[in-house]
């Protein structure tokens, strides 16, 4: 019998994720001896026309990575929903819109504004902007569409699984390629749609080797204010993480490394928007009682949209700016 | 709703309540029963505290189409559970910054303490409140949902 | 006239598009080297804490984050104006380097490496690592994925984590390093230097050893008489942590030597219509088009302009293989003579491989790498700060404006591959003439070749642009401009 | 008892009035004299001071039966053996006589030796009647020296002018107000009173001295008597320390400290009581100002048979009240202190007036708002009252003032008041005022509640669960209410309520396990990880941790479903049941479509 088929696609992403899936080292190798690998642009050369080419549902497994930010990436998402069997949101950009999703925080004017216009190294603008189609004297030619606003994989196509991380750690993903194999080989059941793999149903605190206490903060601080007590929890220590209203699977390396937790594993299973339960528990450990008191505590937390949705921003209830 | 166009004369907004079991509902109730009339613009929804208001029932109500959000609690200190209307003004002041990061006026979101015989500062309150909202107008989220057909699709050569 | 689009270009992290136009009797109109994507960091680090974009930035290039981190840190470090422990510069640069060690690697012998390991002309098949992987051999292709998970794991003790790094904060780090750790990482070191040697005797064996290679490094075709530009230490020798730039005209005269502060003095960005991407020129030279020669600002930053700007290499090996590469190709060992081809540029990077995996074996040898003294917590603020490294694609440079609050207000990216944006268009374009003649039967070794004139930069058009980088498969249609039907397909197929 | 000196000594037998008895060798006659129940008169006698033999009352005649005789101090003659002592024989009367004639020489209108004088049939002493009151026996120096230390008493000068005074003649700073000087002194001639800022120590109430060592009250369980450590004279000077000398079980215990003790209890009721409230702000009364103004808790104390008085309804000067008035509704039914009517002063006002009537005939004023009489038989006994002639006056008490002229029968103080029924304006003079304070919270009622998560009222009372559906119940599962605690109330109330709680606690205690109300939170296992965000948030301690599996736990007994934790749970770990996230999203989805 013939392999599986495995494409991997990167989409609005920054390679991290394929990076991260070089990082499981020789199992690299198995993967590409148990699996045909049809379609995976960093490591090899494939043109489109071979995937629309392909069979509807004849590629086993898309490992999706990347957000959605233009008509091409929207394309090829519906093109590799149509022809793949299991189609994952592969990684934080995926599957939650990731760091790049806070150009979300302004809209498309003002981006392409101050990249071609305001930047300081600019020579002397010149007042050009990139066109999505420019005649010179040979003939046009063209470049995709900018979006107005970064989209999640699963807001565009249906989406049979989530591997949430920025990346997702290497061991995480050989373990759900063990999974993988296993049913291919074994025949055994597909978790129920939705499932979200390579991660556990606890958050970030779970997987931290800090002593937890009860907390009660007077103020907040930023990482580099203070030399942080390796032992105690850093929420504790004033800083704002987000480790608690974060799924564990990442095994906590940034806390552990004395810096707070900013959520890239993705909310857990029964949150529905991780930037407000992060601002509803973190708020309510403020110790104060006084409005005032509360308003000037509360007032040290820079950039709290920013923080708290850092990762989630197109995933969240409101998704953009509204202004 | 997102853009849903309203003409200002007669837009009349969406307003969710969070009441409180112990006072604020009770005030309602009062109300009520007092006759005293309120503007219909407000959906109530009982929570046995405030202290039980998530954030993320702002933020969801906001992108299901609500034009304003009123959290109403026990006056401090009379909470029927001692502490968590504090809680709920805590959580406050952060929840309306979000609000606006978001691009969307945090005068939308308002808490106000109403206690179980305060039928009349309730009618005020609502009262009030929706025609601050209807001042602000309808709220209109710009390219909330995913509209692909909206879109010019950008054809790879081939 | 003909069209042709090769769009995208493959085997290079991000997303490249070139646009030809043939004449009727098949000789090229014009040439042009597109960027067709966007995402707006600059504009989006507006308003988060500065501390904050170490972290932001990385998500710039997954394929090297490191470099954004270590550009982001050293420019938080300026605006908060504070020095960091020596402990933590320390750590920083071994971090680095190994960074260096393991991306190089990851070029040499995955992304460029086929094109000359297997041979330009190999069949496309085997132009990819696999294909170097059967040529020198399964154990070395372990090897190779080994190197890579060395440089990863210091990464990962020094940095948190081995993808997207994060301790680096203004003032220095928030992890502490046990002296477990520094043993793993002595022992690393050392198995770094032997891999370096390795690499040098497969390029020995392998590149070096085939004459057509050599021919095509010498030939005119791929050469671009730029200026170059890189980092050095205070010796002029080659450094990628921390340094001042220094500048030098095709003929290999100092144009310039500045401080990162003062990086707007030399260089400025010119736009164009058709690409995302802008392209850096010399301020003080001037933008004159996509030309070389010394009245025009474009220049390269490349292994290859680093080895050209520098006097020579801070380690031994590194130093010998510096020598060799200049006597062979310039006849001059010390140097001063530039080399302009750019595929000569695989070549210093190995160079500059052999110098990584040194530098790490030495520093990860420090005492002070243990110290508990990692973070001087800032106490005022400068309130602006310019952040340089050497990236593995070219000279980095992050710019930062904050508020009293260390909110930035304005940050801007000059990023590794983007100087190298005007070289790579103009490489395509001569390649192309060169190739592209009349009536001249367009092969896919064309395609090659000239993806070859832009794959030596290895380029990073994710970072470039700070676009979403997305591979792509390479095609050639040419069809007529006419009626607009294709004419013939060529692409690469496995 | 104390001998001469201290150690023990080898016993001896004398023979007093032909009664033979083994006393200590050198221990007192007088001693043993009283051990055999003979009378000997003493003045200045004190058995734990020296004997100083100043009175001379206490002689007796010593014989040896050989013929030797001779008339001697009892208080300090040492006995020895065979010694025989003659208490009566006309000799030893005859010494008595002069003596005590010399001694009234000098003050001789004291009741105590009027009263000896009688016994010893003196008509009129031989050497004129002085008006003195010290008989210069010193006791009150030995004692002050010897007993208390403080050595804040001595004589003074020689012969007549001879006195006993304190240094200087000023307030001592030795002295520690004990009283002892006065309570010891046999002639009365030591007052206490406050002065120059010291206040004299240890009253009872308002109702006069104590003594440092006393019952709380006849009916006090247990009833045991109790050191007022701040008043003891042993607490302040190391002295003294006479109680355990006498105690014939060594009971006293100066070393004993109080202690905490934990108990596990299925139930808590809480009998907490109330507090009285204290009328001295109330200045127009003159309570703490006037003599003669006191409290009605003061009253039931002067009341009570084991009270100071003994049951005696006094006034300050000893005298027996003519007119006493009551004030209704001191504190309560009034804007500026307790809005509510603490309900029980009507009746026990009316209670007042019978009790006074019977006791001494006196007439009462009772100035009352409205005569709350209500529940079973009370009406009647109101009717009863009125009927026995007790005045009643409907208008509140204006104020308090002192009797400007005093004839004899308008009393010495005088209540203004305004009568409603009549219209007018009255004074009404009387010698006694009682107020019926307010019943109010005690002070320590918030904490309580708190220690139980229970709440209290704007006034302080603990609030019931419900004033109809549970009367005795609280917020807190397995907590009751039971009196005043819970709100002014009077005994039959108090009993029922009280009888009530017990039952709710028995119910518990019998069934070993509590219904639960249905909504309360719970944290699902796996999903929480321990944050320990929630833990502190829960006003009712509900929410602990659980150390080993590293999670948060919801114990649903305390929990009162405010879901508090619920909102504020970063994991979504909690639900709250009957509130859960699923319904209040899908109700604001169904609100808004």
């Amino acid at each position: 019998m013939s392999k599986p088929k495995l494409a991997v696609y990167w989409a609005a992403s920054c390679g991290g994720c394929d990076i991260a899936i070089l990082d499981i080292e020789t199992k690299i190798l198995e993967v590409a001896d148990f699996f045909d690998v049809v379609f995976w642009p960093c490591a090899m050369d494939v043109k489109y026309d071979d995937v629309r080419a392909m069979e509807d549902n004849s590629i086993t497994l898309t490992l999706f990575n990347g957000a959605i930010r233009t008509s091409e990436n929207y394309e090829l998402a519906q093109l590799l929903r149509q022809k793949s069997v299991v189609l994952v949101a592969f990684g934080s950009c995926a599957s939650e819109g990731c760091i790049p999703a806070l150009a979300n925080l302004y809209d498309k004017e003002s981006i392409l504004d101050y990249v071609y216009s305001q930047s300081p190294s600019l020579a002397g603008g010149n007042g050009l902007r990139p066109q999505t189609s420019v005649e010179v004297e040979e003939g046009t030619i063209t470049i995709p569409e900018f979006w107005n606003t970064v989209r999640t994989l699963p807001q565009v196509v249906d989406v049979d699984y989530i591997v949430p991380g920025c990346p997702p750690q290497s061991n995480q993903i050989a373990a759900v390629i063990d999974a993988v194999v296993d049913i291919l080989k074994n025949g055994k059941p597909l978790p129920p749609k939705g499932t979200v793999l390579g991660a556990t149903e606890k958050t970030c605190c779970d997987e931290c080797e800090r002593k937890k206490d009860v907390k009660k903060i007077k103020s907040f601080k930023r990482p580099f204010q203070q030399v942080t007590d390796p032992d105690i929890c850093l929420m504790e220590q004033g800083l704002v993480c987000l480790g608690p209203a974060t799924r564990a699977g990442c095994g906590a390396k940034c806390v552990s490394a004395g810096i707070p937790c900013r959520g890239c594993y993705g909310l857990p299973s029964n949150v529905r928007d991780q930037g407000a339960k992060m601002v509803s528990a973190l708020a309510s450990v403020i110790d104060s009682s006084d409005p005032g008191e509360i308003a000037a505590i509360i007032s040290r937390i820079p950039d709290p949209t920013g923080t708290f949705y850092r990762f989630s921003l197109a995933d969240s209830m409101l998704r953009r700016t509204h202004r | 709703m997102s853009g849903e166009a309203k003409s200002e004369s007669k837009f009349e907004p969406k307003i969710i309540g969070f009441l409180c079991n112990w006072c604020s509902y009770t005030g309602a109730d009062l109300a009520g029963t007092a006759r005293l009339q309120y503007p219909p613009n407000m959906m109530a929804i009982r929570v046995m505290c405030s202290g039980r208001v998530d954030p993320g029932f702002i933020l969801d109500a906001f992108s299901k189409g609500a034009d304003g959000v009123l959290v109403c609690g026990c006056h401090p200190g009379d909470c029927h559970y001692i502490e968590g209307n504090y809680k709920c003004m805590r959580r406050m002041p952060l929840t309306q910054k979000i609000v606006a990061d978001f691009g969307i006026d945090p005068k939308r979101v308002r808490l106000e303490w109403v206690s179980a015989s305060e039928g009349a500062r309730f009618q005020e309150v609502v009262t009030e409140f929706t025609e601050q909202i209807r001042a602000l107008g309808p709220l209109q989220l710009r390219d909330y949902k995913f509209e692909p057909e909206a879109r010019e699709v950008h054809h790879v050569e081939a | 006239m003909k069209s042709v689009v090769i769009d995208p270009i493959t085997r290079l992290e991000g997303h490249g598009k070139i646009h030809l136009f043939v004449e009727d009797d098949g000789t090229l109109a014009n040439c042009y080297f597109q960027i067709p994507e966007l995402r707006g960091f600059e504009k989006f680090c507006q308003g988060r804490p500065v501390e904050e974009l170490a972290r932001i930035t990385t998500r710039i290039c997954g394929v090297c984050p490191d470099a954004h981190h270590m550009a982001s840190a050293k420019a938080a470090d300026a605006v908060y104006g504070v020095t960091i422990p020596s402990a933590a510069r320390k750590l920083r640069e071994l971090m680095y380097n190994a960074f260096y060690a393991g991306d190089h690697t990851t070029h040499f012998f995955a992304l460029g490496g086929p094109d000359f390991v297997c041979g330009p002309d190999a069949p496309k098949a085997e132009r990819n690592i696999l294909g170097v992987i059967a040529k020198v051999g399964v154990d070395a292709g372990k090897k190779v994925i080994a190197q890579r998970a060395r440089g990863q794991r210091i990464i990962e003790i020094i940095g948190g984590k081995k993808v997207h790094p994060v301790t680096s904060v203004p003032g220095g780090l928030t992890k502490r390093i046990s002296k477990a750790e520094q043993e793993e990482m002595i022992q690393i070191g050392r198995e770094m230097v032997e891999f370096g040697q390795f690499t040098i005797q497969v390029l020995n064996d392998i590149v070096l050893a085939n004459q057509a290679y050599v021919d095509l490094i010498l030939s005119d075709t791929y050469a671009h008489r730029t200026y170059n530009m890189g980092l050095v230490d205070e010796n002029n020798k080659v450094t990628f942590y921390d340094g001042r730039v220094r500048v030098t005209d095709p003929n290999g005269k100092e144009h310039a030597l500045y401080e990162p502060k003062d990086y707007l003095d030399y260089v400025a960005e010119h736009v164009e219509p058709y690409s995302y991407l802008k392209y850096p020129f010399l301020k003080k030279v001037g933008w004159k088009g996509f030309v070389d020669g010394v009245d025009s600002g474009v220049y390269k930053a490349s292994p290859l302009s680093r080895l050209n700007v520098s006097d020579g290499m801070a380690t031994p090996l590194a130093q010998a293989e510096y020598e060799r590469f200049y006597e062979t190709l310039t006849g001059d060992r010390t140097g001063q003579t530039p080399v302009h081809s750019t595929l000569a540029t695989h070549w210093a990077r190995v160079v500059e491989l052999m110098f990584a995996c040194e530098a790490t074996c030495q520093q990860a040898q420090d005492d002070e790498l243990t110290s508990e003294e990692i973070l001087n917590p800032p106490d005022g603020i400068v309130g602006e700060g310019v952040g340089i490294v050497e990236a593995p694609r070219g000279t980095l440079t992050h710019h930062y404006k904050t508020d009293q609050n260390g909110i930035v207000t304005e940050a801007n990216l000059i990023v590794g591959t983007t100087n190298n944006n005007a070289p790579i268009t103009m490489s395509i374009k001569k390649a192309a003439e060169g190739l592209i003649t009349k009536g001249s039967e367009i092969t896919d070794g064309v395609l090659n070749r000239i993806e070859m004139a832009f794959r030596a930069y290895d380029p990073c058009f994710g970072c470039a642009t700070h676009t979403l980088p997305g591979g792509m498969p390479l095609e050639l249609i040419i069809h007529d401009a006419d009626t607009g039907e294709i004419v013939k397909t060529v692409n690469r197929n496995r | 008892m104390k001998s001469q000196n201290g150690d023990k000594q080898a016993l001896v037998t004398i023979e007093i009035d032909g009664q033979k008895i083994e006393v200590e060798d050198g221990s007192y006659v007088l001693q043993a004299a009283q051990a055999l129940g003979i009378e000997i008169p003493t003045l200045c006698y004190f058995p734990f001071t020296t004997p100083y033999a100043a009175c001379r009352v206490c002689v007796v005649e010593a014989r040896d039966g050989k013929g030797w005789s001779k008339v001697v101090t009892s208080c300090n003659y040492p006995a020895w053996d065979g010694l025989q002592i003659l208490t009566d024989t006309p000799r030893v009367l005859n010494a008595r006589r002069t003596n005590l004639e010399l001694l009234m020489s000098r003050c001789a209108e004291l009741p105590v030796l009027r009263n000896l004088a009688g016994k010893l049939g003196i008509e009129e002493p031989r050497w004129g009647t002085g008006e003195d009151s010290c008989i210069l026996c010193g006791l009150c120096v030995r004692v002050c020296e010897e007993i208390v230390g403080a050595s804040a008493l001595t004589f003074a000068s020689r012969g007549g002018a001879r006195n006993v005074t304190t240094p200087f003649h000023e307030v001592s700073d030795d002295c520690i107000l004990c009283g002892s000087c006065a309570s010891v002194c046999p002639t009365g001639h030591i007052r206490l009173e406050d002065q120059d800022g010291k206040k004299v120590n240890l009253r009872e109430l308002q109702l006069g001295p104590n003594s440092a060592i006393t019952m709380p009250f006849r009916q006090a369980v247990p009833n045991v008597p109790y050191i007022n450590t701040e008043h003891c004279i042993h607490f302040q000077t190391d002295n003294c320390g006479i109680c355990a000398e006498v105690c014939p079980k060594e009971c006293i215990d100066y070393e004993q400290k109080d202690s905490t003790e934990e108990f596990e209890v299925g139930a808590i009721v809480m009998a907490t009581g109330f507090a009285d409230f204290d009328p001295t702000p109330l200045k127009q009364y003159g309570y703490g100002a006037l003599p003669n103004v006191i409290s009605s808790i003061e009253f039931e104390r002067m009341n009570n048979a084991a009270g100071s008085t003994g049951g005696k309804i006094l006034m300050e000067n000893g005298e027996t009240p003519g007119r006493i008035g009551i004030l209704h509704c001191v504190g309560s039914r009034d804007d500026d202190h307790h809005k509510y009517c603490s309900r029980v002063c009507c009746m026990y006002a009316l209670k007042f007036a019978h009790l006074i009537k019977e006791k001494t005939g006196a007439d009462v004023y009772q100035f009352y708002i409205d005569m709350r009489s209500f529940g079973k038989g009370y009406e009647e006994f109101y009717q009863r009252i009125l009927d026995e002639g007790g005045n009643v006056i409907r208008g509140k008490g204006a104020e308090v003032v002192p009797a400007s002229n005093k004839k004899k029968h308008e009393g010495h103080l005088i209540i203004k008041c305004e009568d409603t029924l009549i219209g007018r304006y009255r004074e009404v003079p009387v010698d006694m005022v009682v107020l019926c304070t307010a019943l109010e919270a005690r002070a320590d009622a918030k904490e309580m509640a708190r220690k139980l998560n229970i709440s209290t009222g704007a006034d302080g009372w603990f609030i019931e669960q419900h004033p109809k559906l549970g009367p005795v119940q609280t917020a807190t599962e397995g907590v009751f209410l039971a009196g005043t605690c819970q709100g002014a109330k009077d005994i039959p109330d108090t009993v029922a309520q009280g009888g009530a709680a017990a039952a709710q606690a028995m119910k518990l205690l019998c069934k070993g396990e509590i219904m639960m109300d249905a909504t309360y939170a719970e944290i699902q296992e796996e999903y929480c990880s321990g944050c320990r965000i929630c833990n502190d948030l829960c006003p009712y301690h509900a929410i602990e941790f659980n150390d080993e599996k590293c999670i948060s736990v919801v114990n649903s007994a305390l929990c009162k479903a405010c879901g508090t934790c619920v909102a504020a749970c970063p994991a979504g770990a909690i639900t709250g049941r009957h509130f859960t996230d699923e319904q209040i999203y899908t109700q604001i989805e169904g609100m808004l479509a």
